[in-house]
């Protein structure tokens, strides 16, 4: 068992390099890539303290984790789908206005 | 603990084969196999006609639906697998109420789920777009 | 398919009917008749063959009698029926052109770009008049006149 | 008799080394490579015979000059051929995913192999099952790894850049995510029945009662939905021949179109494993054979053999459905069917217990 | 290819010349020399795929020896859709300006080693129609022939003595893969 | 349903498979069988009638010895129009077709291959009909 | 075994920071998915190391294979024809 | 379905592309280009291609001597050839006004249906594969062959038969021929009813076929479309019946229909139209009269007078005419080919469009056009 402050590590790169993404990215899709790449970061974690306490609960956690991020993806791309259909791209500068 | 990791270690064994067979295949084949530089050939083939266009075409959006479906149904496995495990063991260690009430939950969970795919059966989202 | 009758009496009702437009009527054998039309109302005579139970454009086809006349030849027949008209129209080898009849049996079509492409007769108001068999090139060559200079092809 | 008794005494040995934690598990996995290759040449002996019962099915005969009468060195000749032909990358395809879609089909098909149990050993009282790795999960295990074929295929269709790759692999993904649901519901089902989700207990299961007879509407389904998705006629839309040239690996050639090849194959072979094992009994042999004592292995080995031959069967006698049919059947038959099948099967489960 | 006309100028310019028909490593050269060329050759011999291409009559009798009563998986010939995978090529039936480039373009996207069969009088000669305004006559100066199988059309029988035939001449190492043909050129 | 296809797909696998092994057994031909053309030299007087009457203009007169017709494979459908209208019956239909060769040299018959034996009547094909 | 952990854990790490970066920088979506597929599958690796291997199977199953292919419909519902640009 | 389909414009839309089948591509028994507007499986526009087998027929026809023509007319559909033969035949003997004796009557008609046989049977084998059936495919190939076979025994030859002569055939029936016939037709008829129930007890076949490329009788019409697509959608339309030539008038024989239209029913109409084409045969052994079986002397040089003819038959694919006009010479002035197979590829991009990617090829099949006859 390794410490679990190397997986802590691994995982807060990852979750840096998924707010890097999000925060310089134009594409919608490539942005919620990087929101999948930051909710596995937290997953990572949870799972390390999971083990590292010998608790079940943070697998529990991660399977919700999980289901959620599914949902957040089938509806984050829905309206990405939607708004590529009335604008014709998915570049999210295309989209600060609230209505279209 | 750590026999859980040795099982997978010949799942990671066989990653590596899995990436080493084909790449060492190719590399074989490309030191055996004749090689020629007409520019034609590496045209793309499409039956004889010269491609116009690009082919990384769209798929008509409408499709999305089956993938929503696709996630709903497989969140649906998600739970369901754990749930197998708790039932097996619920009703192999008491019987009775507790067994009844994680059938009943789950088959009202999954009436729940049902329910989505009959609301996109109805609204016709699951016949194929013309 | 109209309920009239499809014999050889529509001969005599087309002729009555386009007194200047057709002649040289003739009816060689029960079920083939042949006249010659003019070219210029070509529209009007197919319009009234198919209200009148014709309704199978067979074939239309060229031919070409040099030096100076081209003849459109049309075959037209009815499914329900044996007779095959063919109605001639001839054209001035110089500039050939005659009305499609595509507005009228749709599947003209393709019968009109081969004529033209093999042998140069034009169709006004043809929708695509482009050639069909041969390739791009080749528009303009007309290879099935007679004088075309391609044939035989002795490379 | 002999050739049992020497087969028990390779397995006791085998299984001291493979199961036993008196080696490092590092050699089991190497050695684990052997089943790979049994299971390469699994998917050998069935495109063998696919080409031999296809024929005969056709009133042909199929290959017959190389290799006796029976052609059996045909395959040999083909992967000779492969091998020295000329293998290109097409000059707009996207080099990666055009390289990487066979490796990830290989790799999927060998993941799967990972926890295929053979047989079940009972050395001094404890149980050993014959398999490179065994979890208890491992039947959920099987179904994630094939879900990553899909991968594959989109991989190849869209990095070939020919239109009729990318519809194919289009086509292909959305065949997948409709066929996915059932299998798993199915799997569900076998799992509920057997109280457990490694396959080696959903065998043991099975030793006085096969699955097939205790939910036959869920073998159909299964097997149906894994006709699907490993892509065989009735439901072989990626490789559409009359309109989508050959689907995906239209622009593959060479080798590399045999290795994509072979990784279908590979994947109908560890699909008849698998519909061995969780419905026909696994290595629970017929009780025809009375006292007769045959090792499970060669209960499992007849049985997928049997399995591939039904695939080859169906391939012969079927066309071909279109593809908006295809989806229809996942999505508005399996599906309801495949839960209807989990209902019977819990309560079927459950009056079991 | 002097006398492709028409259809030709548009190949001539997308092909370079002197393209040189195959670059052989020294690995190649080794097994060319060894008899392990003996067992490429006999793997080659016994695994010729063809392209499925039916072209006109002959393209029928192309049809009719893949199945039941001729066979050809007999002989490990079976057919496959893409060139790209197809070993073999037939020219099966008649070759109009039109189609040339086409076929030529086909024939490029085949990958080596390749060979082609010339199946019929119309792909030898311009059969019947070998004065034709549309004809292309002499194929055989645009493609790297192998075999010609005379008949009009032939016999799926004589089709299958046609693979025989190819099957000797990859033996003999004849067939042009092997001892490329300056005659070939940029094919 | 799909039953029957299964029955007849399985069924067919107990019949006898139909293919003809083609190199080691030929089937029998129909005595019209159109296959190469064999030329009886002592009866041809080298009118040129068959060459007159090809629609193809795959007969060349040549000399050898005498005049004889020499016949392009290459180019030839086999049609029998040659035959039918030879004067003296000196041309015939074999049941020779195996005429793949490796160059287009090969498919130009001259008039002594026409007139020696053709692999079929050394093999003595009968005629008869096909299975 | 604590040290020999440490070869696994380094090489899944190597792939999962490296795939990540790729996802960010890839000029081209479809490589992005494939990045973030590949990014998501070690991250099971994570999971069978913390000896958690259900959610490993999950995070293949659901992870890789649903949302996987969501990014992937994203991907193919979204490409603009360049023809038409 | 829209008339207008006869070009393609570019793609608008961005989901749009432009996918060419052809000119080499599986589905084709010949070279022709399909050119599809789809999107996504949807084909919105369609536009056929055709001429690359295009050889200059009437052409060199024009150059040729009538005797000459007479092979050559094989290879305008090869897989009709004797109909050709005999079509042509009919056309110059009702130039030169001859009559052909009567045992070669019954020979045409006997070969005629022959090759009717081999069509409708390689025409639903490579339908069978265009929808996935290999099998099938296999099988009707496999009956074909006992056909040709046959043809083969009388004609000489597998494809291209070249059997009909002015006034007469060129073969008399080998000896012992009738038993065979009957033999290898009985067997036939056993298969193909076989078959037809395997076809029709598929439910995947049903739901490929069924309501797919629905040719209605009216659009048929408007298309210019003959023989078994046309019978399929109702009309009864069949020069054997119609205009009847060579001895179908004694000859006892229904015209297949079907009610609608559909890719099912033209291979339906195909199916039963073998059996009808095999009970016609056995009537003509039956009805064989004896007497010569050609003209007592064939010239080969043949002068019609100067005139035109316009013959025609029903093929295998429908109505094929041939409109000759001589001008005295031993040569034909002109030589037209109104080919059926012209007209149903004409038709079949209008029926394509709004249709699926994957249908392409069944309806294609199904419309079994000869590529070679479309392009002459």
């Amino acid at each position: 068992m390794l410490p679990v402050s190397y997986y802590l590590i691994v995982a807060a790169i990852v979750f840096c390099i998924g707010v890097y993404g999000v925060m310089t990215l134009r594409s919608g899709i490539m942005i919620m890539m990087c929101i999948e790449l930051m909710l596995n970061a937290a997953n990572i974690n949870l799972i390390a303290f999971a083990s590292h306490f010998s608790q079940v609960n943070g697998h529990v956690f991660v399977l919700f984790s999980i289901a959620l991020a599914a949902a957040e993806a089938a509806i984050g791309f829905a309206i990405l789908m939607s708004i590529f259909r009335s604008k014709n791209n998915v570049n999210i500068d295309n989209i600060n206005i609230l209505r279209w | 603990m750590a026999e859980i990791i040795d099982n997978f270690i010949p799942v990671a064994i066989f990653i590596v084969f899995g990436l080493v067979i084909p790449l060492a295949i190719m590399f074989i084949v490309k030191q055996i196999s004749p090689r020629s530089k007409n520019p034609i050939k590496f045209t793309t083939y499409e039956s004889g006609s010269v491609p116009t266009g690009s082919a990384n075409m769209m798929f008509n959006v409408e499709y999305y639906a089956y993938a929503i479906l696709f996630v709903l149904f497989d969140v649906e496995l998600l739970f369901l697998y754990p749930w197998v495990t708790v039932y097996v063991n619920d009703s192999v260690t008491t019987p009775g109420f507790t067994t009844g009430f994680s059938i009943l939950a789950m088959v009202l969970f999954m009436i729940v789920v049902l329910l989505g795919l009959v609301y996109e059966w109805k609204k016709g989202v699951l016949e194929w777009v013309r | 398919m109209g309920d009239e009758k499809i014999d050889k009496t529509i001969m005599i009702e087309l002729s009555n009917t386009f007194k200047d437009a057709v002649s040289d009527v003739d009816v060689p054998s029960p079920n083939r008749a042949v006249a010659r039309i003019d070219p210029g109302k070509v529209k009007e005579i197919m319009q009234f063959l198919l209200d009148n139970g014709f309704d199978h454009l067979s074939c239309v086809s060229g031919v070409d009698y040099p030096p100076d006349k081209m003849e459109v030849v049309y075959h037209v027949t009815s499914y329900s029926a044996p007779l095959v008209i063919t109605l001639k129209a001839s054209l001035p080898r110089d500039d050939p052109n005659i009305d499609s009849l595509c507005g009228i049996y749709w599947n003209a079509n393709w019968y009109e770009r081969e004529t033209y492409e093999l042998y140069g007769i034009k169709f006004n108001d043809c929708p695509y008049m482009k050639v069909l068999l041969l390739i791009e090139e080749m528009e303009g060559e007309w290879p099935l006149r007679k004088d075309y200079a391609g044939y035989p092809d002795l490379t | 008799m002999a050739i049992i008794e020497i087969y028990d005494l390779i397995m006791h040995y085998l299984v001291i080394i493979f199961a036993t934690n008196d080696f490092a598990p590092w050699i089991r996995g190497v050695l684990g490579g052997l089943v790979i290759g049994a299971v390469f040449g699994g998917a050998l002996v069935m495109v063998y015979l696919e080409r031999k019962f296809l024929g005969d099915m056709q009133s042909r005969i199929g290959p017959n000059r190389v290799g006796g009468r029976f052609g059996v060195l045909q395959l040999i000749a083909d992967a000779i051929k492969l091998f020295t032909k000329e293998d290109i990358i097409p000059a707009k395809a996207d080099k990666w995913l055009f390289i990487g879609a066979p490796i990830v089909a290989l790799t999927s098909g060998f993941l799967m192999v990972a926890v295929i149990p053979f047989d079940l050993l009972v050395i001094k009282g404890n149980e050993y099952a014959v398999a490179v790795s065994r979890m208890d999960i491992s039947i959920l295990y099987l179904e994630a790894v094939s879900g990553l074929a899909i991968f594959a295929t989109f991989m190849a269709g869209w990095g070939s850049s020919s239109k009729y790759a990318v519809l194919a692999a289009f086509r292909n993904v959305a065949k997948m995510i409709g066929y996915e649901i059932p299998l798993g519901i199915t799997v569900i089902s076998v799992a509920v029945m057997a109280h457990s989700l490694d396959i080696v207990e959903i065998v043991e299961a099975q030793s006085s009662i096969w699955f097939i007879i205790a939910q036959p509407l869920g073998f159909v389904v299964f097997f149906i939905a894994l006709l699907a998705d490993v892509g065989r006629i009735p439901f072989d839309q990626t490789e559409a021949e009359e309109e989508l040239v050959a689907g995906w690996a239209t622009e593959y050639s060479g080798m590399r179109w045999g290795l994509a090849f072979f990784a279908e194959y590979l994947h109908a072979v560890v699909g008849s494993f698998i519909v061995t094992l969780i419905f026909l009994g696994g290595w629970n042999g017929l009780p025809i054979v009375g006292n007769l004592y045959i090792p499970g292995i060669f209960w499992v080995i007849a049985k997928t053999i049997m399995v591939m031959m039904l695939f080859i069967w169906i391939r012969a006698a079927l066309p071909r459905y279109r593809i908006d049919q295809v989806i229809d059947i996942g999505w508005k038959v399996l599906i309801p069917l495949a839960l209807l099948n989990l209902v019977w099967s819990t309560i079927i489960g459950l009056l079991w217990a | 290819m002097e006398e492709g006309g028409l259809g030709m100028g548009e190949i001539e310019a997308e092909l370079p010349p002197n393209v040189t028909v195959t670059s052989a490593s020294a690995i190649q050269e080794f097994i060319k020399n060894s008899p392990l060329q003996k067992i490429v050759n006999w793997g080659r011999k016994n695994s010729l795929w063809f392209m499925t291409h039916p072209m006109g009559c002959c393209g029928i009798e192309q049809i009719c020896v893949g199945v039941a009563h001729y066979d050809t998986d007999r002989f490990g010939i079976i057919p496959r859709c893409s060139p790209r995978q197809a070993d073999v090529m037939m020219i099966s039936g008649y070759v109009s300006k039109k189609y040339l480039p086409a076929l030529k373009r086909v024939w490029d996207q085949m990958l080596e080693p390749r060979w082609i069969l010339m199946m019929g009088e119309c792909a030898i000669s311009g059969g019947p129609w070998w004065e034709s305004y549309s004809t292309v006559t002499h194929l055989d100066e645009i493609f790297p022939v192998d075999i010609y199988i005379p008949g009009c059309p032939p016999r799926p029988e004589a089709l299958l003595q046609g693979f025989i035939e190819l099957q000797k001449k990859i033996v003999a190492e004849q067939d042009r893969t092997v001892i490329p043909n300056p005659a070939d050129g940029g094919v | 349903m799909v039953l029957k296809n299964l029955q007849i797909t399985l069924r067919t696998v107990y019949t006898k498979s139909v293919t003809r092994l083609y190199p080691e057994e030929i089937m029998d031909l129909p005595d019209a069988f159109r296959g190469q053309q064999h030329l009886d030299m002592d009866k041809c007087v080298g009118c040129g009638i068959c060459s007159q009457m090809c629609p193809n203009d795959v007969i060349e007169i040549v000399k050898s010895g005498k005049w004889y017709p020499q016949f392009d494979n290459g180019h030839c459908m086999f049609c029998g129009l040659c035959v039918d209208f030879c004067p003296n019956g000196a041309l015939s239909m074999t049941k020779h077709f195996e005429l793949a060769c490796w160059t287009k040299e090969e498919t130009v018959y001259s008039p002594d291959q026409l007139a020696a034996p053709n692999k079929a009547e050394l093999e003595g094909r009968t005629g008869g009909y096909t299975k | 075994m604590i040290d020999l952990q440490i070869i696994p854990f380094a090489i899944i790490s190597i792939i999962m920071i490296g795939s990540s970066i790729m996802v960010v920088k890839s000029k081209e979506v479809v490589h992005s998915a494939f990045h973030c597929v590949i990014a998501m599958m070690s991250a099971a690796g994570f999971y069978v190391l913390l000896s958690a291997q259900f959610v490993a199977v999950v995070q293949i199953l659901v992870y890789v294979g649903a949302i996987g292919v969501m990014i992937l419909f994203a991907v193919m519902l979204t490409t603009r024809n360049q023809e038409v640009e | 379905m829209t008339h207008e389909a006869t070009q393609i414009t570019s793609p608008t839309k961005p989901s749009e592309i432009l996918l060419h089948l052809g000119p080499q591509h599986p589905l084709q028994p010949g070279p022709f280009l399909l050119d599809l507007k789809i999107e996504g499986e949807t084909i919105r526009e369609a536009e056929l291609k055709i001429g690359y087998i295009h050889k200059g027929m009437e052409k060199v026809f024009e150059d040729r001597t009538y005797l000459q023509i007479l092979p050559l007319t094989d290879r305008i559909c090869y897989l009709a050839s004797n109909s050709n033969n005999d079509v042509y035949c009919r056309g110059v003997e009702e130039l030169l006004g001859i009559e052909p004796t009567e045992r070669a009557k019954y020979l045409r008609v006997l070969t005629n249906e022959l090759c009717r046989l081999q069509s409708h049977l390689l025409g639903i084998g490579e339908y069978a594969t265009d929808v996935g059936f290999l099998t099938m495919f296999i099988y009707m190939v496999r009956e074909r062959e006992g056909v040709v076979s046959l043809l083969e025994a009388i004609t000489g030859s597998r494809l291209n038969h070249n059997y009909a002569r002015f006034g007469g055939v060129a073969n008399d029936l080998p000896p012992g021929y009738k038993e065979m016939a009957l033999k290898t037709l009985g067997e036939l008829k056993k298969q193909v009813k076989s078959h037809d129930e395997m076809l029709s007890s598929d439910s995947i076949y049903l739901r490929r076929t069924k309501g797919v490329g629905v040719l209605t009788a009216k659009e048929a019409g408007e298309l210019g479309v003959a023989g078994p697509p046309l019978r399929a959608a109702g009309v009864e339309y069949d020069l054997r019946r119609m205009e009847p030539y060579l001895v179908y008038d004694d000859l006892d024989f229904k015209v297949i229909t079907q009610t609608d239209g559909d890719v099912f029913s033209r291979v339906k109409v195909r199916l039963l139209e073998i059996l009808e084409s095999i009970y016609i045969i056995e009537q003509c052994l039956d009805q064989m009269p004896s007497g010569p079986y050609k003209q007592d002397v064939t010239p080969y040089i043949t002068r019609p007078k100067p005139g035109e003819v316009y013959a025609r038959i029903e093929d295998p694919r429908g109505e094929m005419g041939m409109y000759i006009i001589s001008d005295g010479s031993d040569k034909p002035y002109r030589f037209r080919i109104r080919g059926p197979a012209f007209a149903t590829a004409q038709a079949l991009p209008p029926l394509l469009v709004g249709g699926y990617v994957a249908d392409v090829a069944a309806i294609a099949a199904s419309m079994d056009s000869c590529t070679s006859e479309v392009d002459r």
